[in-house]
Order: structure tokens, then sequence, then C-alpha cells
């Protein structure tokens, strides 16, 4: 048995390093300081996966050998007019680089997972820059935190605990024991609410009216948090102060925040159904922070608006910079969708949605990105790499994707690879093979061996490079 | 003239950046079928997936090329152009007209976004209806449409003028959201109805909007109620609330709003 | 029957996170992800209960899943589904020049369907695979 | 002369028969270029890269049979970068601005730049233990932290950015001149620079302290430059240089305003004239849009309050911050004219070639690709007075230039591109075609015995825009500006040798914590990660 430290947890955009694993006989059977996500993927991470590759013969997956695998997969890319190569921001760099090089070989488009959750944040970045850190200068120096249409209680489940809210800093204290005990006042006032319903059958706590202002304690001096979302979620009720807005109204609240924060009035009363006197109240808070940090989730990406939200969100936080410091930060979903983006720029200037069929990198999301390319079915042929797309793509845009040839590569049985005519079962990345990956705040972190993988399980990394030998051969015979 | 008939439907994209009345006038017959074209990632030429007819017409002084069929998947027809007439009798593709300088575009049918994006002179005309990001820029840069007209019959997308900074787009029918964001000058004139959202973080410029609008940004300020309203010297019988914004990007456009098809815009006349 | 239309948001759970690490064939996770909350109130109105069958409809299809109450109400006409492939059956594809298809805040309606059964996955996927080819 | 080369390195002779020739009569044969600050790989450029679609779309380079694709201008994509260097006869680039944090960044970065040798500085000039220790005055304990962090990191040399700035930039506030506190640290930017000057001696690093002074990009700072310079003097041994100041044209402003700003070069090279402690590279201005990117966080900031342009802030836990916003010098601009004249300037007056290196500070004051032209004007003062005439009548009227015949010959241009950059990097195999120097050449189709530069500088600018052949490591890669053979370069890194490391290691893992938000293991970076590694192993004295 033996105990390995450090290891980096290879879910989400937090990308904790302090795992510790306890292994035997090469199992994982021990697993300490991860979320519930963390702790599920370390453990049960091998539950469902085929070990060989598999070939689609007469509308059957079937067993094949790699080799066999390999040529047909090369063979479909070769083949393809306009191929799609799509996924990328669950395995590692090291895979990424050797799928850029296989996607400018065979000229095809190569986009990644940012393309459906911040690739609008990306594009509002590019016409207006952003302010931003490394997560540690919010955990010494951030007095306030918003959580942006974000829930990292459920998607990042320890963001707060090691980087905002219950995080020691240098300057700023950890605020968790102020929490606990409003929890725990919060949760007998539940018990009894409980009690009283079955004797009484009526509310006597109501509750909370939502649209009141702000409590005495957000204009006292010390670490806040406020939640702004649409619906009251678990990481809201953590919070110090929570604003609930209507659905589809980021951008209309957003831009009235930054005529607030200069003082400036409004010719309306109310924005996103928010009473403009408590949006005066949060203009105060913000700009009497001594450093301010919004972190934004998908809330404002995916909601109508999209890039545009962001767009008004980073403008609100260049604005604030005039009169404190203020930052803001994407939480990113997948653990290494920040290295994707970055492994992309570094190569080919581009971030997603690059299209090779020219022989040079050429980026227009909207053009260029996947979903687009799908539902205006032009794409011939596709590979997937480490990503499900039939699982979280809309209906129309996965019906273009199926009916044209598949290959998907990834260590799991997953929706994509069942519907897939070439699949190949790869080694899970950061448990069964190692690499580099990008934390969401662009820190590069290693991702570790802990067990030696299925011998028919190849790494991502190397999979891809048996298929562009081989289409580099195929192409070669071809001139 | 010039004619092309595609000769197959095309599935992958078609980067067709040659079809300019500049690239052809200057060319025979041979050099033109032999120019160079993209089907996907594969090298064709035009006289590969075009039927090339050419036409003596001595009734035009101006050279033009007309497109029957078709052309949905062909991208940048008449791109960087300076002079003659394209007419696309069917759909055309994305970028149509980009960065054009001169000449005039006509299309029958539809044609996708960015069509005159980033144009500095010239005519667009479609007939149908268009995508979004009419007018508009590249990522990341600020220099969108800088002169020129788009007049499209139809109804368009998102983001129109994204951008902008001189010319004329002329929409007959309704438009999506964020008409005219980010627009540092020029014209959008919508007839139809707008989804919302016009004029956001406009810095000047103007657009008029006849028909509905759901509702007005909270960065804009009622100015005034004015009868009518000039656009590209013609006059257009209001009554227009007129509004100031962005405010928030200390912008100065006018938003301009018919009064009678928006009467749930008339609190604002408190302000007044 | 009652009909109530409502804003649909899509997004991560607790549960979702944890049983897509499981194995996307895994009963934690596709019991994770065939559900709707709906705000207690809205429930009422719908006359369903926790674990009752709804259909959620939009322009771009319907798909039956099981009614869950959603803690810490209220937010009326807000329903939210978790990400996965029931959630993506009835997105909108359209980008609108983003590359981004638009997943929360999309207009729907929900309405009861005690008789109707949630599809399984293997029945998912058929539909694309009969429309394959 | 004959240049023989084997296995990678000159040597004095080889077999003829046998060998392949290379005739080069008539030509200029130089060793290859180095360039001893260009911003190249990491998360500062990369930013940049990802900010500006715009930028890239109009300049790219389409896949070969030998070559990647990529795109170009002002932050080209890694290989890009590789390629375009090694066609201008460059063999060796200096990434000079690293957060010791991202340093796994950089060197995936560098491992994708193909074509030239390599190595990068972290930066640590406002990192929390070098402001504990300094002002606590610790110097051997601060020493040891640098050796494990150079280590650490795989860096090659101490990068001190407006020091004591930094720190103060994370909550928003910058300091002034050198005797400015730092908040919440008590040390001052003088206290950090001689600091660590020292401790570059104790180290015995091969390049001195490399620094961007305080009140960079601000009207009146050549004063700051020269403070800065005197704050070392009295610890310079010999004529050893102990300070490198770089891209001293955007730290030579005069002026108390932008309006009035003029050129403090002479004064700044009056100094260096005088004294041998100190090293420069010119930070040129080149009329263009480019990206500018420093770890500066607060110069970037006002930058983008005076520009209003598109602005990213990247601050780096205990370490750094960083800022990039898009830029344009216009020629009719007085203040960006003015800019460009100080650079040329500043060549021309400091005498000793040796003692300033010719750079753009690429992207800051232009992309490297305009080296050619930096080339012609320090060659000839035609070329200047072309230029000069197409400029800003103001900043015409302030320019020193009209009043300097100087021009550089080509003996001289090949120290401030190649031997001069290499002897202050304290590359001894680099730089020169002496036996046992690295096979790096460079040929340029240009006679310098028949080329007048002076008038022909169009000839001179054409040609060293073109290699006619790069020799790296032995190897033609480059022939008639084509390249012919891709290959890796080596990454050059200092390992440290201390007599005590271990003491330093668990201070450290015990602060690690608390510091950092990644885990001590995770820091440093193995020797196994770069791709061609080459270790330069030094002695510290302690």
């Amino acid at each position: 048995m033996t105990v390995i430290t450090g290891v980096t947890c290879p879910v989400c955009g937090t990308f904790c390093d302090d795992i510790e694993l306890v292994v035997k006989d090469n199992v994982i059977i021990d697993v300490r300081n991860a979320c519930a996500m963390g702790a599920a993927k370390f453990l049960s991470y091998a539950a469902h996966r085929s070990l060989k590759p598999l070939v689609r013969k007469n509308g059957e997956l079937v067993e094949a050998s790699m080799d066999e695998a390999v040529e047909k997969a090369a063979k479909i890319l070769v083949d393809a007019a306009y191929p799609i190569l799509y996924g990328w921001s669950n395995t590692s760099c090291e895979a990424i680089r050797v799928g850029l090089e296989l996607a400018e070989e065979v000229g095809g488009v190569i986009d990644n997972t940012s393309t459906v959750c911040h690739g609008p944040s990306i594009l509002s970045v590019q016409d207006v820059g952003i302010a931003s850190c490394t997560l540690g200068q919010l955990r010494h120096r951030a007095d306030l935190i918003f959580y942006w249409a974000s829930n990292p209680w459920s998607a990042h489940p320890r963001h707060i605990e090691r980087y905002t809210m219950f995080s020691e800093g240098r300057f700023q204290k950890s605020t968790w024991r102020g929490y606990l005990s409003r929890l725990s006042g919060g949760l007998s006032r539940k018990r009894l609410q409980r009690a009283v319903n079955l004797v009484l059958r009526r509310d006597i706590f109501t509750t909370p009216e939502v649209k009141r202002r702000m409590p005495y304690s957000m204009f006292q001096k010390k670490r806040k948090m406020v939640v702004v979302d649409v619906r009251k979620t678990r990481t809201a009720e953590a919070a110090d102060y929570f604003l609930q807005v209507e659905p589809n109204k980021d951008y209309e609240l957003l831009q009235a925040m930054r005529m607030l924060i200069r003082d400036e009035e409004l010719d309306v009363d109310e924005v996103a159904g928010v009473p403009v006197e408590t949006l005066e109240e949060v203009a105060d808070i913000m700009v009497g922070c001594e450093l301010g940090v919004f972190f934004f989730g998908l809330g404002l990406t995916m909601s109508e608006g999209k890039h545009r939200n962001v767009d008004a969100a980073l403008h609100l936080t260049r604005d604030l910079n005039q009169r404190t410091k203020f930052l803001i930060m994407p939480m990113r979903g997948h653990f290494n969708v920040t290295g994707v983006n970055i492994v992309f720029t570094w190569q080919t200037g581009y971030p997603y949605a690059i299209d090779f069929s020219h022989g040079y990198p050429r980026y227009n999301p909207g053009e260029t990105s996947v979903i687009d390319i799908l539902n205006r079915d032009e794409a011939d042929a596709s590979l997937i790499v480490a990503s499900d797309p039939v699982a979280h793509f809309p209906r129309k845009t996965v019906q273009n994707l199926v009916k044209n040839p598949l290959i998907a590569i990834d260590p799991e049985v997953s929706p994509t690879t069942l519907l897939a005519d070439v699949v190949f079962p790869s080694a899970f990345v950061g448990i069964e093979a190692e690499g580099t990956a990008y934390r969401m705040d662009h820190v590069p972190l290693p991702l570790k061996k802990i067990v030696e993988p299925p011998k028919t399980c190849l790494s991502d990394e190397e999979i891809l490079r048996k298929i562009l030998q081989k289409v580099h051969k195929m192409r070669r015979n071809q001139n | 003239m010039i004619t092309l008939h595609p000769k197959h439907p095309f599935k992958a994209p078609v980067d067709a950046e040659c079809i300019s009345p500049d690239v052809f006038a200057e060319k025979s017959a041979k050099e033109i079928a032999a120019l160079q074209i993209w089907e996907g990632n594969r090298k064709r030429t035009l006289s590969g997936l075009f039927k090339i007819k050419h036409e003596n017409d001595s009734s035009s002084k101006e050279f033009t090329i007309r497109i029957c069929g078709d052309v949905s998947k062909v991208r940048k027809i008449g791109a960087k152009m300076s002079k003659g007439n394209i007419i696309v009798e069917g759909d055309a593709g994305m970028h149509l007209g980009e960065e054009m300088k001169g000449g005039v575009i006509t299309v029958t049918g539809n044609a996708d976004s960015w069509t005159g994006s980033m144009m500095k002179e010239g005519t667009i005309e479609i007939k149908g209806n268009v995508g979004d990001y009419i007018g508009a820029s590249y990522r990341g840069s600020t220099q969108g449409m800088s002169g020129g007209k788009i007049i499209i019959h139809g109804d368009a997308g998102y983001e129109v003028g994204c951008f902008m900074r001189k010319g004329l787009i002329k929409v007959h029918g309704n438009i999506g959201k964020f008409a005219g964001i980010h627009m540092r000058n020029g014209t959008i004139f919508i007839q139809g109805n707008s989804e919302g959202r016009a004029g956001a973080q406009m810095i000047s410029g103007k657009i008029v909007v006849c028909g509905h609008i759901p509702s007005i940004l909270p960065t804009f300020t009622i100015d005034n109620v004015r009868p009518k309203v000039k656009v590209n010297g013609e006059k257009v019988e209001g009554p227009f609330y007129r509004f100031i914004g962005d405010l928030a990007d200390g912008g100065n456009g006018k938003l301009f709003v018919s009064k009678t098809k928006n009467t749930h815009l008339n609190s604002y006349e408190e302000y007044l | 029957m009652p009909k109530l239309k409502v804003s649909l948001i899509t997004g991560r759970t607790i549960n979702q996170g944890r049983g897509k690490e499981m194995g996307k064939l895994s009963k934690e996770y596709l019991e994770s992800v065939v559900i709707c909350q709906i705000d207690p109130n809205d429930m009422k109105f719908l006359g369903v209960k926790e674990n009752t069958n709804v259909k959620v409809i939009t322009d771009f299809g319907s798909v039956v899943l099981k009614a869950v109450k959603s803690a810490r109400a209220p937010h009326p006409k807000i329903v939210f589904i978790p990400y996965g492939p029931w959630a993506s059956f009835i997105m909108n594809p359209k980008t609108h020049g983003t590359g981004m298809s638009s997943l929360k805040g999309i207009p729907a309606e929900v309405e009861p369907a005690p008789n109707e059964k949630v599809l399984s996955l293997q029945n998912l996927l058929n539909q694309f695979r009969k429309e394959r080819r | 002369m004959d240049i023989a080369i084997k296995n990678g390195k000159i040597v004095k002779k080889v077999n003829a028969k046998k060998a392949k020739i290379i005739d080069a009569l008539g030509m200029t044969v130089m060793p290859g270029g180095v360039d001893i600050h260009s911003h190249i790989a990491g998360a500062e450029v990369n930013s940049g890269r990802l900010l500006r679609p715009e930028d890239h779309v109009n300049d790219v380079e389409v896949k070969t049979a030998l070559t990647r694709s990529g795109v170009g201008y002002s932050i080209p994509s890694t290989f890009t970068t590789g390629y375009r260097y090694s066609r201008m006869g460059y063999t060796t680039i200096m990434n000079p601005s690293m957060p010791p944090l991202e340093a796994r960044h950089t060197h995936e970065e560098l491992d994708d730049t193909p074509m030239v040798d390599k190595a990068t500085y972290p930066l640590l000039g406002d990192w929390w233990f070098v402001l504990e220790h300094l002002r606590d005055d610790l110097i051997e304990e601060c020493a040891a932290h640098i050796a494990w962090m150079m280590t650490a990191t795989k860096g090659y040399a101490i990068k001190i950015v407006n020091p004591g700035g930094l720190e103060s930039w994370s909550f928003g506030r910058n300091v002034q001149n050198l005797d400015d506190p730092v908040p919440n640290f008590n040390v001052t930017p003088r206290e950090i620079l001689r600091g660590l000057c020292k401790i570059n001696k104790l180290l015995n690093l091969p390049h001195t302290i490399h620094v961007h002074t305080n009140n960079l990009g601000k009207p009146g700072n050549y004063v700051t430059a020269l403070e800065t310079m005197k704050c070392v003097e009295d610890l310079a041994e010999g004529n050893r240089p102990v300070i490198h100041i770089t891209h001293c044209q955007f730290c030579a402003y005069k002026g108390s305003d932008w309006r009035t700003l003029s050129s403090g070069a002479e004064e700044i090279a009056k100094y260096v004239n005088h004294h041998d402690h100190v090293t420069l590279d010119m930070g040129q201005v080149i009329f263009t849009d480019t990206t500018t990117m420093t770890a500066d966080g607060p110069f970037q900031y006002g930058l983008y309050n005076l520009t209003g342009n598109k602005w990213v802030n990247h601050d780096v836990e205990t370490e750094t911050t960083s800022g990039i916003v898009p830029f344009r010098y216009k020629r009719k601009s007085s203040v960006h004219a003015t800019q460009w004249s100080i650079g040329l300037e500043l060549a021309l007056l400091v005498k000793d070639p040796w003692k300033i290196y010719m750079t753009t500070d690429h992207p800051n004051g232009g992309p490297f690709t305009a080296y050619p032209k930096i080339i012609a004007w320090l060659m000839s003062q035609v070329a200047r007075k072309k230029t000069l005439s197409k400029i800003s009548k103001r900043a015409r009227r302030k320019s020193l230039l009209p009043s300097i015949d100087r021009e550089f010959s080509f003996y001289e241009i090949a120290v401030v591109t190649r031997a001069g950059q290499a002897k202050a990097l304290g590359l001894t195999q680099k730089g020169h075609l002496g036996i046992g120097a690295d096979a790096d050449v460079a040929v340029f189709n240009v006679n310098p015995e028949q080329v007048d530069a002076s008038k022909k500088y169009k000839t001179v600018r054409r040609a060293f825009k073109k290699a006619v052949y790069t020799i790296k490591g032995g190897e033609i890669v480059v022939k008639d500006g084509q390249i012919v053979k891709p290959v890796f370069g080596k990454t050059f890194w200092i390992d440290v040798k201390t007599s005590l490391p271990m003491e330093v290691n668990d201070d450290l893992k015990r602060k690690f914590r608390e510091y950092w938000t990644v885990e001590y293991e995770n820091y440093p970076i193995p020797e196994s990660f770069l791709h061609v590694p080459a270790q330069i192993s030094v002695k510290a004295e302690i």
C-alpha cells in the first residue's frame, strides 16, 4: 500500500493539486481531500470501460486490433474534404499538441469544448481584454467576491474553500467560522419550520423578500461574498448577499451597473427585476472594496446575449479599476479546457474553432465553430477526443454529426462512443497517463500517472500519434 | 458578362474570393477557368465547380458576373471588389462582398452572415433575408463597415452593424438583437421590428426603428419626441422617441423608435 | 391539462457531476440527468408531485422527464434540467454567429405526462440511429 | 578565410574533400544572431496572441512539407516565430519575462519554437521571498531561494521589472521612485536592486541582473534610469558589468509630460560611456501596429488609460503582475516619433557597441521582423534622414539624430546583433566564430567590402531580411531565406550548485502552502520536461 500525495484532480477547472491517493496492487483504494466529483472519478473511473478498439461492421461495433482501427481512422480522415476534430478539454496538453498537427495534416477544423462553454467569453475578451489574475492573488487579497451566474458549490465544489471565502490569505482571513454559525442557525430554523408545518400547516418564517435592500453587514469592512443568479443555488445560500435577477437580463444589469459605479442616473426604476436603489447599494460596495473579483459562469455565456453579457462584465471590471482594484475570471469547467485554449493559441494564434482547410489557421466562431458547421451539414467526418458531443449538443447538431463517419477516442463508454464507427478506448489521463494541464487561472500543473492502464489502452497522445503517422504515410503514398 | 452555374450541390464550404469583377476583368477565358478555388480542403478550379458562360453584352459598360443557382455554401463572393456588378440568382454564402471597395452586388435570394463586413464603398442589395453580423468587423477588430450601402428587403439577424463606422444599412423587414452593437458611426434603418437591445454600447451614429421594440436598454436616456427623422436624405414620418446612448460607454448615439408602435414606452415621457 | 410557460435553464448539479465521473452509463449518472426541477408552487399549478413525469416542450422538440421539487425556491416559472442527453434533445441549435447554441433561458412549456415514459438512453440514441445513413 | 565545422562546433580544420563546401565569397558571414530580449513565449505572449485575432488574420504561414503553419505579425505563433528568426540568421533567443509559477507554460512554448536555442528569465524582483529577505537584509538566505528558483523554473537570469511596483500593483498602486517603500513590505526598490545584484554575484550567474526600470514609459524617467544604474555602481568589480538595463529607450525620456517629452539619450549615453558596469539594449520603436506586453502591470494600465484600447491584466500570486495593450506607433505622432528617435540616438551615442544591443523589445517597440530596418538606420545617415523627413515636425525639431553622423560598420552591426549580446549573456560558445564555438553561422548576400551601406542601405536591409544560409549547430537550416531543415533548438538553464540546498527546501516547504495555491512538489519543473535541455552548472559562493 502506498500513499501518493500532491495528485492533481482531473475533473473540473479548479484543478486541485493536493489530492492524496492510497494505492494497493495497482488499484486506488482511498481518496483524501477530494470533493464528491473527484472522489467518484478516482474510485470508480474504470467501472464502465471497454478495453479494446472497436470498429463498426455491418452496423455493429466489434472488437478490432489497434492496427486495424488506426488504419480505418486514418482512412476516414484522409478521405474527408472537411473533417472535424473536436473535444480536447479532458486530455493533456501533450495530446492536444499532436491533435493540432493531425488537424493541420488532414486539413480539418479543430475545435474544443470551450466553443459551447466559455467560447463567448473569449470572443468578448478579444473585443475588450480582461483584467485577471491567478487564484492565489484572490486568496490573499480579495475582500469582495462575486459569483455571477455561476454555482461553484455544484460545479467547482472546492473553489470557495481553496481560493476565496474559506481560504486563509496574507491580507484576508477565512470566513468559514461565520458561515458555519449562520448555517447552523439556518438549519435549526428549517427543522423548526418543518415541525411547525406539521402542526399548524402554515409558514411562520416567510421566505425573505427577494428584492430587499442589503443587510447592514454588507457595509462592514470584511471579506464578503455576493451571488448573482436567476435562481437561488446552494452557493447563493452561503453568500452574504444574493441578488436574484430575471433570466436573460444580465446584460441590462451589467450595463446599468457601469453607470451606477460612476454615480450616474438611470431613467428606469428597475433593472432585471431589481430596484435601482438596491443596485446603487451594490455599486457602493463594489467601489468601496479593496480588491474585488467577479467569477462568472455559463449563466452569462449560455443565456441571451452570450458574449455580449461577458462584454459588459469585462467593461464593468475595467471601469471599476478607475475607482479601486477589480478583477474578473471565468469559471472554466473541464480540468484542461483552459489548457486547450492555451495550446491552440500558441500553435495557431487562435484559441478555438480553427479551420486548417486552406493549409493555415483561420478563425471565425460562428463560421468555423463546430456547432455551426454541423448545423449547416458541412462536415463529412469527425474525430472526437475525450468528449461527449452526442450527449451535449442540440439534437439537430447531433444528427448531422452521427450521419457521417465518426471516430471516438475516449477512456469511457459514452453516448458518443456508442454511435461511433471507430472507437479507441484510451488510458485515463491524470490516473493512468501523465501530462500537463492548466488550471482555470492559467497555472500549469502536472497530471500524474498513478496506476498502470490496461495493456490494450494507450494514452490519447499515443493513439493520436499512431493515427498521425498513418495519415502521413497515406498522404505520402497519394502524392 | 460572365455567367456561372454551379455544377453540383456543395457540401463543404467553398471559398471563392476570386469571383470578383476585378479578378475576371483582367483575365482571359482560359485563365478564368483555371482560377483556384477551395472546396473544403481540396483545391479546385473555377471551371471544376462552375459552368462558365461568356457573353458579350454591350448594353452595360460595367463588367458583370451572374451566378445562377444555389451558392449558399460559396463564401467571399465579391470580396474586395472595387467595380462592376455581381448578380446572384439564388442564395449566397457568407462574407459576401467582404471588404468591398466599390461596385454593386445583388442577391435575389438570401445571403448569409458577415455580408458586407468591413466594406468600404459600394452597394449590396439582398432581396431575401440575411444572417448575423452584417457590415461587421473581424473578430477583435474595431474596424466595421466604413462606407457604402447594404439594403436588405427581408429580415436580418443579430449584431447587424457591429463596430460600424460609416455608411447605411437598411432593413425592410425585422432585425434581431444587438443591432448597432459597438457602433462608432453610420446609420441603421429598420422598417420592421427589432428584437431588442438596439444600439447596445454604441458610441455614435443613428439607429431608426419604425416597428416594435420590446424595451430600451436602461443605459439610454430619452431626449426628445420628433415628428420625423431624416435617413440618408430621405424623410421618414414619425413620430419617434429619440433616445441618447449608450451612456454606459459614454456614447452619444441616437436611437429613434416609433412612438405609435411602442405605446409601452410612454412611461419615458415623464422624463421629458 | 394545465400547461405552464417557463424559462428553461440547463446546468450542472453535483449529482450530475459525480455521476458523470462514475461513467456515462452508470445508474447514478442516468438518474441524475432525467429530472426537471420545478418550483413547488408551479408543481401545484401543474398538479404534479415529486417523481411524476412531465413533458418539457420547446420549439425544437419535447422530452419526458421526472418532476423534482427544486430546493431554494421561489423562482416561479424557471425550470432546471441538468446537462445531459435529455436536456440536449430539446435545445436550440442556433448560435447567432457566436458558435454557441443557447442552453439557458430558453422559452419552453411544461405539462404533466403521468402516463408517458422517460426514454431510456438506448431508445434516445436509437432515434439518431434511425436517422443515420 | 575558411570556417571549418564539425559535429556542431567550429573547428580548426576539416577534411576539405569530404566536407560540404559553401562558397560565401563576396558575402557577409557572421555568427548566428543572438537576441537578449524578445518576448516569444509564455503566459503573457500567449494572452497577447489570444487577444488579437485581427493581428494575425492577414499575415499567415502556410504549411509545407517541412514546416508547420501558423500566423505572424506582432505576436507570431511559436513555429512561425522560430522560422522567421531563423530566416533572418538568428540562432539564439532569450525570452525575458517568465512568471515562475507559470514556468511550465513558457517551457512548453519554447519547446514548440523550433530552429533557435533559447532560454528564459524568471521574474524575481517582487517575489515575496525576495521582498521579505531583503527587508531583513538576509542576502545569503535570499540567494539560496533564488538558486532554488532558478533551478526549479529552469531559468537563466534574474529578471527585475519595476522593482516594488508590481507588488504595489496587486492592490492597484505603484512606487514612484527608488526610495518609495513597497506597501506592506517596507522595502524599497533600491534595496531590491542592490540586493539582487549582490545575489547575482554570489550565485555566479552568467548574465547580470536584467532590469526593467521603475517609472518606465513616463516622461522624465531618464533620471530614474540613471539612478538605477548608479545604485549598483559600487558593486562593480573591474570592468565586468553588473546590471543590464533593458529596452532603454522606454526609460530615456526627459520632460514633465507627454507634450514636453524630449530625449534623455545624451545623459544616459554620457553616463554609460564613463562607466563599465552597465549594458543596455535599445528597445527601438518601429512605426507599425504592435502589441505591448510587460510584467509591469501599472505601466500597462496607464497605457490602457492613455489609448482606451483593449487591456489584459494578469497578476500572479506572490510573484509578479503583467499587462497587455495593443498599440500603434504613428509617424505623425510627435510622442511616437520622439520615441523612435531616442532609440537610435542611444545606440549611436553610446560609443562602445559592446555596451548596447539591438532589440525592439519584441513586440513592445515593434516585431523582431523589423530588425533589418534598424540595421539600415544604424548604418546609414541617409536612411535615418529619409525616415526623419516623414515624421512629425515637432519630433523632428527635437530629434538629436540630424546632429549625429556616426554610421555603424558591418563589424559594429555584428557586435550589437550577436557578439555583444552573447558576451553580456555569458554564452561563451555563441556570438563568435572562434574555434570551439557552436557552429551557428549566418551568411548574408551583401559584400561588406564593396557595398557602401551608407548609400546602399536598401541593399543591406534586403540582405539582412533573408539569410542566404543559416547554419544551426552545424546543419544548414535555411537556404535563400527558406527553411530547408526544421530543427529543435536547445533550452539553456542554470543549475546553481549551492553548498546547503536542503535547508532552503524545508523553509520553502513550510511557507509554500501559505504563499501559493499549488503544492510544493508540483512547482519545480523536472529536466525531462524540456525537449532538448542544455544545463549550465554554476557554483555559487553560498
